[in-house]
């Protein structure tokens, strides 16, 4: 654990189209990279004994987790040659269909982008301590778990 | 020694909190995981992890920390 | 080669980033789907013998592209568990920081979209008959080779 | 056999267009080669594929195909 105070990865509720196009359209500027990979996770209305998933309401234990997030990033600039890596995450509720995960690289060369993105998106997966809780249409409710 | 203890997720619904605090005389964290099934029955069988000061432990971990977090299977993305 | 015309997937000039938004904000009706990967390839501004190069001029054999872009995007979808994929590749100018080639794959789980995704683009950079023209800000050119 | 020819990225800087139509007789594609490296002096030094009624076909395939096309080194993306 460093000193400095790790990046925010949180954001209340879904992350929007916008902010994913307003995001891209920042790199154009950057004209030393020629491929950019990005992830989006969004919330599957999954059918669970006869009951549709309609949201998933997102906790985490954030400053452990802004903590990992800021370790996966420095491993991840380590492993790669990357020019730049975002990563953002929902916290409270995200309807079925709204994307709660956003990872974004960019390196000069594409090779590289996909190696990277799948490394940090398991990563997050399997590190960041996050929690989510699957609300059925009926209001009921289960524990998710990362598989 | 004064412990904050944090619960998250599905464990909020057996503790009924998020966050106590605990004035504890034991050395580590499996004395202080047992003092917490005493309190709370169903704990014990409840799959989670433990962090101390933000990081993951095990169970016969020297106790140094001010802050204790019980976490369940992780869910994000 | 199939008798059906093959989906174009040639836009004049660059990809914009709302576009990209846009196709992002399309999917969030469908909500079988856990997971996006999307490629963006971005025209580098390269520095070859002390020149920069401002553009690159995409030109194509459209009809044979179009076809392997299609014969691609089948054989995707029968090695891997798609719910959606989209390709779109520019022609004509495309500025350094600009956008050229768009690749968006999605599926109800993630493991299955970082291979798709690095399998679509390995093989439209071999078999897509797309030819770029590098511009230099000096108004030389050279034609751009894929490694 | 009237046969379409078509160019692509740098060769249309050897041969000044993009198609061209040829009224002909040999038979296979190592033949229209040859007649088309008479035809633009520089053109047997530039690295290309050929593509037959658009699949990529090799030197001593059959002319079949209305439309020949050649393609130098593929830059998409």
């Amino acid at each position: 654990m460093t000193n400095k105070k790790p990046k925010n990865v949180f954001k209340q509720g879904a992350i929007s189209s916008e902010f994913i196009g307003e995001s891209i359209a920042k790199h154009q500027t950057k004209t030393s990279i020629g491929a950019h990979n990005i992830f989006l996770g969004q919330v599957r209305a999954d059918v669970i004994d006869e009951k549709t998933v309609a949201a998933i309401e997102y906790t985490a234990y954030e400053d452990m987790a802004n903590t990992k997030f800021d370790e996966i990033r420095e491993a991840a600039f380590e492993k790669f040659e990357l020019t730049c890596m975002h990563i953002y995450h929902s916290l409270g509720t995200v309807k079925a269909g709204e994307i709660c995960l956003f990872v974004f690289v960019s390196s000069p060369r594409r090779k590289v982008v996909f190696k990277a993105l799948e490394y940090i998106v398991e990563e997050i997966k399997a590190k960041a301590p996050v929690f989510g809780k699957e609300i059925f249409e009926d209001e009921t409710h289960q524990w998710k778990v990362n598989s | 020694m004064l412990i904050t203890i944090k619960y998250f997720g599905q464990l909020t619904e057996i503790t009924h909190l998020e966050e106590e605090y605990l004035d504890f005389e034991g050395t580590q964290v499996s004395e202080l995981l047992d003092t917490l099934y005493r309190k709370y029955n169903t704990l014990k069988t409840k799959d989670f992890q433990v962090a101390q000061n933000q990081e993951l432990v095990d169970e016969n971990t020297k106790l140094t920390g001010q802050e204790i977090a019980l976490l369940p299977p992780f869910a994000g993305g």
